[in-house]
């Protein structure tokens, strides 16, 4: 599939498939280290009146760049509507209105549960990473969860060094046990496969690889053993369409960033 | 009564050492210029505050002003992680630094409630989350009708907070727009508040009635400071300066790089430095 | 998704008999045209919601169409007693009706849960108040970092909310602005929300970010009703017909003067009427 | 005091020496049925920079013309800023902005308690008034309270039918008991007399008469034994700028409110 003309890379296929999962009746909340290249290519392809959200009070967000951070100008400039943060966490996420919170992780165990918190213990982290910021709620109040990271052993493994957001705890009805009436994370798109939580068990089944992706490439990039559906797919190849809205988005903006400042004072 | 001060002495007037202070900014109207004018007035042992600490407060630590941070996201909006900050929680360096710990829904609820006189919001949050165990300031109460078990906070309540905004009239309102953040609670939460503008205007007349304005009863202190935002943006006046959140990252990582920038950048600048700093992201009028 | 519709079919399509609805409007931008549809269109066993019941609650519950109201203020704004409101409460007339009565703060927390999809709001009220001795849904919460006993009220989560507003654009956003009130937490409140508002146009791209716009998919269905509040006013439109407030006064005394009214004036027009009515309240252009 | 030349009435008088309480920098929260001519003569006269916020959410508003309702759209049009309902009754009534609560009554009793709820008992009223509206919040959570009403046995009685908002309960502590830390009711204007709380009892006591009123006047018309205090006072008449400014504003209110509507439907 991947020839020399329609080549791409695994990160572009892992955002391409992310952008695939999502669809126009969507309201989207693309929290702190989400990927919003695959909200956005989502809205310049298949789902134009898809609903982004940010954090940082932007509702209904049509960015023609990609934002640095959540809170960057253009998110304000085409908006619905901005509003104040305590009125974002108060309505419009705990309200019940978010169909798709869409999270990245540092660490990723095989239930979903994510860390961004610490590597190490808490109280003296060998490595301090920058917390949850929006994640933990995120994690509860979205109706679903879409996860989306490059795989690694670094990143996927057994045990999470910190619980910062939830998913699926020890699996089964944990989340049903501790209040949770939400789905959790429905869906994990990483640069190599497509995974999904089994029914049951609700641990991360790969369900659809990536192509030329083998299952000895998802094992090895992963720290806990993988277990794959018995009707393995092979996830379509990006379109000429989807890879050109990509790259293109990437480009406008590298463009628009690199024209800013030249960084004399922070 | 709000008055018009220069920024020194805004600062060095509501300021002291030791105070739980807030600097607040979503991305959006960071209060550089208040930092910067309080690391070069050197207080000590302050309790900062912050939903997205950011540069501002990785210099106030890495300066060793600081004795406890509380935030819900320590990073360097879109680059990465806090490198002064970092040291300080990992390596004690150049002090330790007590650390409370919220998400983002935490600290919104926490600020709304300061506004709202409350002494604790109420709010479903942290379920199944790590932080519920390792922040004691992290309780539950039971709604009395549904029996549903919900999170609490302590209501945020600092002794002063500085934030930036658009624009001032001549009476003292102040005009937030854009992005506008926890700002209007971040002031009404506190006992003072000081507020950095780009500029003052003879009336607000003409605004829309239902746009984010401080009555000037609810500040303590305005200056004029163009660009005090820097590298943060301020709508409608200039842009964010992606580049210098990228270059941060550089310049935290290093110990003595570090010094050397806030020597040449902070100590020896003055408020009136910003202007410059912004004057090739301005908006085209 | 938002559908345009003629006031008559969103009104059917959305109010049922024995639902609990609010027809909400602080004083300004009072829904009258969905209130007469909905009177016109014989709904039974309401529960009605509203901060402020006024004329359009009093003539429903004139007509007989609620088994019970839940209020803060059951007054004719500025001119005194509801009329038909006390005739159904002193002599249960036409029917009894039951009564759950707060303060302001009560229901404007209630409804601000509601919107934040919690089961309860806890705010500091209701000390001294009787009225926490006569209704069962004032409970206490205790702070869990304080001590202190606070108020707790159920979140109000209508059936259906009918509220008016200026303008939507074609994609179904919906703009309100002027006394805001209670009406973005009413929406938000709510299972469905039927909006009138007094024109659409094009596109709201020139708007401020920071106006009350309540985005398509929070609501159910939009008609287009020019004077849609009278006599209450919508700012940028028509003023408050007061005169028609005073008179009321008058009408609503007497049950057969009611009754004659409200067949003159209700079930013999339709929502096109509306227009004609603040012909002389327009504000010039 | 009261010639022919600067005659007034005993409403005239009660407006103006409410008018006359209130100082430049007090902050006013202006609830349903209160005295809000009283607040715009003290701006128009002696306040010119009081801030007046009446619960429709209008903040720092200065009407030309006084609103019929607590939302006439002059309020707003005037405003410094306008918010929504909720953020009015969480943020700056009980954040703790409001200095001067200004409330009237239907019922009052000696110690400040207000009944605008019902004549008779609760479940079935004699007589079904409006009810409090914001009163219950604004009596605990503004830092003082003025009340000002016409004298009547009816209006002023020993003991009222319900308690829409605490004054000082049976005297004394009572509000410290309850845990309310703020003053409560701290004046008394009718049209007869100024009244003030006794330091220790609370009991509204008659500080100062207007002019040409005896003592067995404030009685005939007070439900409960009247308490003077030792040096009684007599009010200052209206100036004649007060009583121009309160005419002045009545006439216009009156003008504008005549030109609204033929009330064809309500």
């Amino acid at each position: 599939m991947s020839d020399s003309e329609s080549g791409f890379t695994p990160n572009e296929m892992m955002t391409i498939a992310a952008s695939r999962a999502l669809k126009n009746d969507d309201v989207c909340f693309v929290g702190i280290g989400a990927p919003s290249a695959a909200c956005n290519v989502a809205r310049l392809t298949h789902a134009p009146d898809i609903t982004l959200i940010y954090e940082s009070g932007t509702i209904g967000t049509a960015p023609q760049v990609l934002p640095l951070s959540i809170g960057d100008g253009e998110l304000c400039d085409t908006a619905v509507t901005t509003v104040s943060v305590p009125e974002m966490f108060r309505y419009w996420l705990q309200g019940g209105r978010i169909s798709i919170g869409f999270l990245g992780a540092a660490q990723l165990d095989k239930f979903g549960n994510i860390n961004t918190t610490v590597i190490g213990g808490y109280p003296h982290p060998k490595t301090r990473l920058p917390g949850g910021g929006g994640a933990p709620e995120i994690a509860t109040s979205s109706k679903e969860i879409y996860i989306t990271m490059a795989q690694s052993k670094r990143g996927m493994v057994e045990t999470i060094d910190f619980f910062t957001s939830f998913g699926h705890g020890e699996g089964g009805d944990h989340r049903k046990r501790l209040g949770i009436e939400t789905a959790g994370p429905t869906l994990l798109i990483t640069d190599l496969a497509i995974w999904k939580p089994d029914p049951v068990t609700k641990e991360f089944t790969v369900v659809s690889l990536h192509p030329g992706v083998s299952r000895a490439e998802v094992q090895a990039t992963c720290g806990w053993t993988v277990k794959f559906t018995d009707a393995l797919e092979e996830t379509p190849a990006p379109t000429a369409l989807e890879l050109k809205t990509l790259r293109d988005l990437q480009a406008r903006t590298k463009a628009a960033h690199a024209g800013t400042g030249k960084g004399k004072a922070a | 009564m709000v008055k018009f001060l220069p920024l020194s002495e805004a600062v060095a007037g509501n300021l002291n050492d030791g105070d739980t202070v807030a600097f607040e900014g979503f991305t959006h109207l960071i209060p550089t210029a208040a930092a910067h004018e309080a690391i070069r007035q050197g207080f000590e042992e302050l309790t900062l505050i912050r939903m997205t600490p950011d540069l501002v407060y990785d210099q106030m630590i890495g300066m060793g002003m600081a004795r406890k941070i509380v935030f819900s996201y320590l990073g360097n909006p879109g680059v990465g992680l806090l490198r002064r900050a970092r040291d300080a929680i990992e390596n004690g360096f150049p002090r330790p630094i007590e650390v409370e710990e919220h998400s983002h829904a935490g600290m919104a609820n926490a600020y709304e409630a300061g506004a709202a006189g409350l002494p604790c919001a109420v709010f479903r949050g942290y379920r199944g989350a790590g932080l519920a165990a390792v922040n004691p300031n992290i309780k539950t109460v039971t709604c009395p009708f549904t029996g549903e078990v919900l999170a609490a906070v302590p209501a945020i309540r600092p002794d002063v907070t500085f934030i930036h905004a658009q624009k001032a009239d001549r009476k003292g309102n102040v005009l937030v727009e854009g992005i506008i953040g926890i700002q209007k609670e971040a002031v009404l939460a506190a006992k003072r508040a000081v507020v950095t503008v780009e500029e003052v205007v003879d009336s607000f007349d003409e605004l829309h009635p239902n746009l984010t304005v401080l009555p000037s009863w609810t500040i303590s202190a305005i200056s004029v400071v163009p660009g005090g935002s820097h590298p943060s943006y301020t709508h409608g006046y200039y842009i964010r300066d992606n580049a210098a959140y990228l270059e941060w990252d550089e310049i935290a990582a290093d110990r003595e790089k570090f010094q050397g920038w806030m020597q040449a950048n902070v100590i020896e600048r003055t408020a009136a430095d910003f202007a410059g700093r912004v004057e090739h992201l301005r908006i085209a009028a």
